[in-house]
């Protein structure tokens, strides 16, 4: 995706050259998932230390298991409409609109919870907990799915609008993609699962 | 079917010269980034809120703007024209193509974001030789602080940040040493490959580091970091400014080494040449492979805990502030998961480059191509497992300390592999003194001081009286300088010939080598008294008992330095002076040898077939 | 090219590399001797003391904390005060060997919580005890500390061992808005002024520093100020 | 090497091997070898005593045994090493022109077998041997626990402080009884810090909010330096101070004299 090697110096096979950014991505994705595993890590080493009963101070506040799971659930209706919009390549550009309002909404969805964070203490900005920290940090990891996923799934709309684009190899980019996708869900699972264990 | 280049000459072929591309080089990088960093800082200092601490707010302008300069760069170099062309369906031409390879365009396409892997190869090189000569200046400040005790050459404050800089700027020029140079310009003509497989995030990966230099030196001006490398929280919670430059720093490292990692590994899997199984990939491919696939899944965690850093110091959240539910621990495991595989993610290329070199110089196959991997990939493996050996002493759960000293120890028996592959191919052989085969010899002395001293370390009782000691700054020394960098260094002189198409000058190489050498064993000679009299690391001043030790080590230091500056004498001069060199100096049987200088832009005319290992030297044993 | 010219291009550019790292290094002391704004060396005195039956010659040097505003940021866990605060008039004092040292501290400025009680004790001066505007005490409530005088050393067989730590109490916050400190600490008219006295012994290298929370950062107070050298902390030379 | 094709002549093992011996290289493999071993043996034996500061606890004194044990058991592999470093360098090349193709070796699995087999074994008694120590220190430490000293340490910013919470004394210097267990609960005021008592071989992070146990018993009279082994800020270097290992009477005076009761 991030490199365009279509009219490349040394003419590969749209499939090869397919097949060689679905690994370009995948092998990114372990990246990503390190990322995740760290703030896995974090949430429950913080947890289970509760340094000083400073998880959730005494009358600290908490977000509902419940609202972890909202701010991830577009990131799996999207990857679930990508899987299908791939299997008809040529109704791609309206499936596509549907993953890219699904990224959006996820967006403005988890910038709403950001916004409005019960557990920031008034006079100091601080955060209450470090329950409050992780959960921020997880909300910004979220985000950070949430835009570069509307990004890619944007591009997926227009170019799926061009008739100047390769259609073979753009199989290969809505596979591509759909590994991407399909990874956010699952680490957006992994987050709210997470999450739910207060 | 049409073909691809029929499909390209079907279409109307806008002219680049017109295009933004051509406009675009590092001149504009500068201007845009520095321009992004300065509306950033102007805006933010403007608009914040001014109920916020001052602490905080600091942190915040200084932060944003840092990032905003690295963006802005990229912007206006031209990294995201690729990703916005995809946007919008309007694929890069191949004209453009060609043209973001720099295709004749001279000396100016170094200043570009080239996707030629040579010419990142080339830029890599020259990077790191400017951190290392930067980081080596720093590292003779520190011994010449250290040459007396009653620290009286510079203040506490000034030998913290240096001490934490030089930590970092070699920390992050050896990861690149030879993945960089060697990396990007050697391994795709060794495989047989025209490219790697993403030439665009090629270019990415360099220059985003290149972003990172200017971040790094900042932390200078912003009153230096008090924290040392490993930025320990809470320590670097508490810190002064210098501290975002530091993270900064890191989080675009982190970005650029995901980047480079997923290329290179990306490159090796895919686009090796035809014939070219998994056993007959030279031995530099499958270390520097592992060794960057072993890096992709470790900065990441590196990064979390600097971004946990970033906003305990922005967002007063607390990760690491115990007072509201933090702990200092997890940064210590946040870092060591990451620090532990990153020692090796150093060493492995370093050494791969040495088992290269053995054959080629004493006429012999590789000994036990076998072992050589199964080397690589158990230390690869083992590399995860040991982190909180970093940890023995913290007071995390004490009873870990047992398994964890049984994996570290284990790592001794893959590193034996690693040994025996070198002296089974030495054995017997008639050893052609070049001065890159030096580098073999001072590998194996280095890096058995260095090993054995591991074992010391990695045993909990023994670690109760080395940990943070000299010892352990002298231990890591022999492993990452005395064996990493003379691999690299080693590598340098044997590839100079393709990168530079002439022989680097033998004599200034023989001179640098045993300065170097000498002045390595002198200086961690006296170290190891040191650590072992009792002297702790990363002190600005010691007792009086400490003297002499460190006196021998501080002369020790001033002789690597010499020889370091005769060494790059030697590239310079040889770079415009050289004697020409043949197209195979060594008479080597690895593809990088075949092309001609200077490489051609897909390197090979037509794509080569490999048939057999690059390693058939010797006569057969009856 | 010939061997000579070869062998002198590359004689002078080593030269030339060692040059540059030593301008480095020569820059960096430079900075670092900016650092200590000059030696404030002790008053002798022809008077001798005795000392538990052993006969000292008697010293004398006045300090003070004020802010420095030459370096003036906002600094603190809450911003209202654009100052660093610093020992001076110089943070590096020269004291005579084996002598009775007399040290008044004029100081200004207002405090809270130590992070470790321990450092509201008095140790290591005569008698055990300070002299805070005429009245002796052997230690300050650790909440109504402003900041401390904490002198120590590395232990060493060529040095004596010298570890002082003397706590200064803290000036209600109604007294310091009308307290314009100056860089003249003997100048001070409002705040306290401590005096105590202390045994040097042999010559040696010490360095003092505060132990009270006054600096940046959000976790335990000890940047900016308390972190970088020359405020907060000094050296201190017994020769 | 495994390869033999005369059926006939097939030598046995033994004999293989005792050939295998008479072979002029592996002569002089084993004679360079024998003499590395020797050398770090003796290196092993005189370096860490020498260097290393008076043994003035238990603690210590399995720690400098450690050392010395480790460097043996590491001596064969270094021997091995620098056996065949050696060898080949005495028949080094010379001259500008590349070198005569050596002997075609690509592999020999009975070599890299023995190879690996000699140096798990090694490994292994390094760890079994390190376990040892680490189970016995612990052990003592149980053992020891219910009439030991407790001293609390403090970690600041760059000064320590010791708190003798029996005896009512509070100290910048760390003075201990000789022949008595002592149990350091360690602890920070701000950032990490590292206590570590030279001589008595403990060393122990100081952790803000927590609390980690260390324990020896001095066995020599005798000065300690106390530093700190992690970087901690500005004085980082400077955060060191010494203390005494005394006789309990001297101790005792101690004590009283500081304001404290004797336990």
């Amino acid at each position: 995706m991030s490199s365009d090697t279509k009219f490349h110096v040394h003419h590969d096979a749209p499939e090869v050259v397919g097949r060689r950014e679905r690994l370009g991505v995948r092998i990114l994705i372990v990246a990503d998932g390190s990322f995740l595993f760290a703030m896995i890590f974090t949430y429950f080493y913080l947890r289970n230390l509760n340094v000083n009963d400073g998880w959730i101070p005494k009358g600290g506040h908490t977000f509902s298991a419940a609202s972890g799971w909202m701010s991830i659930l577009p990131l799996v209706v999207a990857a679930i409409v990508h899987k299908f919009g791939q299997r008809n390549i040529k109704q791609i550009g309206n499936f596509s609109i549907i993953t890219l309002l699904a990224y959006l909404y996820g967006a403005y969805y988890q910038f709403h919870q950001m916004s409005n964070m019960p557990f920031i203490v008034k006079d100091t900005h601080a955060f209450e907990g470090s329950y409050a920290s992780t959960w921020v940090l997880i909300a910004g990891a979220n985000m950070f799915h949430y835009i570069l996923a509307a990004f890619i799934a944007l591009g997926l709309v227009i170019r799926a609008r061009r008739a100047s684009v390769d259609p073979t190899l753009e199989k290969w980019r809505m596979r591509t993609a759909s590994s991407w996708f399909t990874w956010i869900a699952i680490a957006g699972v992994i987050c709210a699962v997470t999450t739910s264990m207060i | 079917m049409t073909t691809l280049s029929q499909q390209v000459s079907n279409r109307p072929i806008p002219n680049p010269k017109k295009s933004l591309i051509t406009r675009l080089n590092m001149g504009t990088g500068l201007i845009v980034g520095i321009a992004f960093a300065l509306a950033t800082y102007y805006s933010m200092q403007t608009t914040l809120d001014d109920a916020t601490l001052n602490f905080q707010r600091n942190n915040q302008v200084l932060l944003a703007t840092m990032f905003m300069w690295s963006i802005g760069f990229l912007v206006g170099i031209g990294a995201f024209i690729g990703p916005f062309r995809w946007l919008i369906g309007k694929d890069l031409t191949a004209e453009e193509q060609l043209y973001l390879a720099g295709d004749g365009q001279g000396i100016k396409r170094y200043f570009k974001y080239c996707t030629d892997h040579k010419v990142v190869g080339i830029q890599y090189l020259w990077g790191v030789i400017a951190m290392l000569a930067v980081g080596g200046s720093m590292a003779m400040m520190i011994r010449t602080q250290l040459a007396q005790p009653g620290a009286k050459f510079i203040t506490p404050s000034i030998y913290n940040s240096l001490v934490g800089l030089h930590g970092i700027t070699m920390i992050v020029a050896m990861i690149i040493v030879a993945t960089g140079p060697f990396g990007n310009f050697i391994m795709p003509i060794m495989i047989g490959a025209a490219d790697m497989a993403f030439p665009r995030l090629n270019a990415l990966s360099w220059w985003v580091l290149f972003t990172a230099i200017p971040v790094l030196c900042s932390a200078w001006f912003l009153g230096g970091i008090p924290t040392g490398w490993t930025a320990y929280a809470p320590l670097s919670v508490q810190a002064g400014p210098g501290m975002n430059a530091f993270i900064a720093t890191i989080i675009i490292f982190a970005v650029s080494t995901a980047v480079a990692g997923a290329n290179i590994t990306a490159t090796v899997i895919s686009m090796r040449a035809k014939g070219m199984t998994w056993n007959r990939v030279p031995i530099f491919v499958i270390g520097a492979t592992i060794s960057v696939a072993l890096a992709v899944p470790a900065f990441p965690t590196f990064m979390v805990a600097m971004i946990q850093t970033a906003m305990d110091r922005t967002f007063l959240t607390g990760f690491f502030d115990s007072n509201v539910g933090g702990s200092g621990w997890l940064y210590a495991h946040l870092f060591w998961i990451m620090g532990h595989p990153e020692v090796y993610v150093i060493l492995l290329p370093g050494v791969a480059i040495l088992m290269e070199i053995v054959p080629v110089f004493v006429r012999k196959p590789l000994f036990s191509y076998t072992a050589a991997v199964v080397g690589f990939a158990g230390i690869a493996g083992l590399s995860v497992l040991v982190w909180a050996h970093h940890m023995y002493m913290s007071g995390w759960l004490p009873m870990l300390n047992g398994p964890f000293m049984v994996t570290t120890e284990m790592i001794s028996i893959p590193t034996g592999l690693i040994f025996l592959v070198i002296l089974g191919t030495l054995w017997n052989g008639k050893p052609w003194l070049k001065v890159p085969m030096l580098g073999v010899y001072a590998f194996l002395w280095n890096m058995l001081i260095g090993g054995i001293t591991g074992l010391y370390l990695s045993d909990v009782p023994a670690d109760n009286y080395l940990h943070g000691s000299m010892y352990v700054t002298a231990h890591f020394h022999y492993t990452l300088m005395g064996a990493a960098l003379t691999g690299a260094v080693a590598g340098l002189s044997y590839w100079y010939p393709k990168m530079t198409g002439r022989m680097l000058n033998e004599r200034a190489g023989y001179i640098s080598f045993w300065f170097v050498q000498i002045g390595f064993q002198i200086l961690y000679l006296g170290m190891f008294i040191a650590g072992a009299e009792g002297q702790p690391r990363r002190v600005s001043d010691y007792a009086q008992m400490y003297a002499n030790s460190n006196r021998i080590s501080t002369f020790g230091a001033y002789l690597i330095g010499t020889g370091f500056i005769v060494l790059l004498w030697a590239v310079i001069h040889s770079w415009r002076n050289g004697v020409i060199a043949p197209m195979n100096p060594w008479g080597a049987k690895t593809l990088e040898w075949t092309v001609p200088y200077p490489v051609p832009l897909v390197n090979f005319d037509t794509p080569p077939v490999v048939t057999s290992d690059p390693y058939g030297y010797g006569k057969a044993v009856k | 090219m010939t061997n000579t010219k070869r062998a002198a291009s590359a004689i002078l550019s080593t030269l030339l590399g060692i040059a540059v790292v030593g301008a480095v290094g020569i820059t960096l002391h430079t900075l670092s001797a900016d650092a200590l704004r000059g030696k404030l060396v002790a008053t002798k005195s022809a008077d001798t003391i005795t000392v538990d039956g052993k006969n000292y010659p008697k010293a004398s040097v006045t300090m003070g904390v004020y802010p420095d505003r030459a370096t003036a940021v906002e600094h603190g866990s809450k911003p209202t005060k654009k100052d660093y605060v610093q020992y001076g008039p110089s943070n590096h004092v020269v004291l005579p060997a084996h002598t009775y040292v007399t040290m008044t501290l004029h100081v200004y400025d207002s405090g809270d919580k130590l992070n470790n009680p321990y450092f509201g004790k008095v140790v290591g001066t005569i008698g055990g005890t300070i002299n805070i505007d005429g009245v002796d005490v052997s230690s300050v409530a650790p909440d109504a500390v402003q900041h401390t005088f904490t002198l120590h050393g590395l232990p060493t067989s060529s040095q004596d061992p010298l570890f002082v730590n003397v706590p200064l109490p803290h000036v209600e916050v109604n007294d310091k808005d009308e307290f314009i400190p100056t860089k003249d600490p003997g100048t001070n008219n409002k705040g306290h002024t401590v005096v105590f006295s202390f045994l040097t012994g042999g010559k040696g290298e010490y360095v003092f520093n505060c132990e009270y929370p006054c600096g940046d950062g959000t976790y335990a107070n000890f940047g900016a100020a308390m972190g970088a050298y020359g405020y907060m902390s000094g050296k201190v030379t017994v020769a | 090497m495994s390869d033999h094709n005369d059926v006939h002549l097939e030598p046995t093992p033994g004999e293989r091997f005792s050939k295998f011996l008479k072979r002029g290289d592996i002569r002089e493999t084993l004679a360079w070898a024998a003499f590395y071993t020797a050398v770090f043996v003796v290196l092993g034996a005189y370096f860490y005593p020498k260097w290393m500061p008076t043994v003035m606890s238990t603690d210590m004194k399995a720690i400098e045994r450690l050392m010395v044990v480790f460097t043996f058991i590491s001596a064969p592999v270094c021997g091995f090493v620098m056996s065949i470093f050696t060898q080949t360098l005495r028949h080094r090349h010379k001259g500008d022109t590349p070198p005569p193709d050596g002997p075609m070796i690509r592999n020999n699995r009975l070599g890299v077998a023995v190879f690996s087999g000699v140096a798990s074994l090694l490994t292994l008694t390094a760890v079994i041997y390190g376990l040892i120590e680490l189970n016995s220190s612990a052990e003592a430490a149980t053992k020891d626990a219910p009439n030991a000293l407790v001293v609390e340490v403090t970690g600041n910013q760059w000064v320590w402080s010791f708190n003798y919470p029996s005896l009512g004394v509070e100290s910048n210097m760390l003075n201990l009884p000789i022949d008595r267990p002592v149990i350091f609960r360690i602890t920070s005021a701000d950032v990490n810090h590292s206590f570590w008592p030279v001589q008595l071989g403990v060393k122990a992070d100081a952790n803000h909010l927590a609390t980690t146990l260390a324990q020896t018993t001095p066995t020599k009279l005798g000065t300690i330096d106390v530093k700190c082994a992690e970087l901690c800020g500005l004085y980082h270097a400077y955060m060191e101070t010494s203390g005494e290992v005394m006789t309990v009477s001297d101790f005792n005076n101690w004590v009283t004299a500081q304001g404290g009761h004797s336990a």
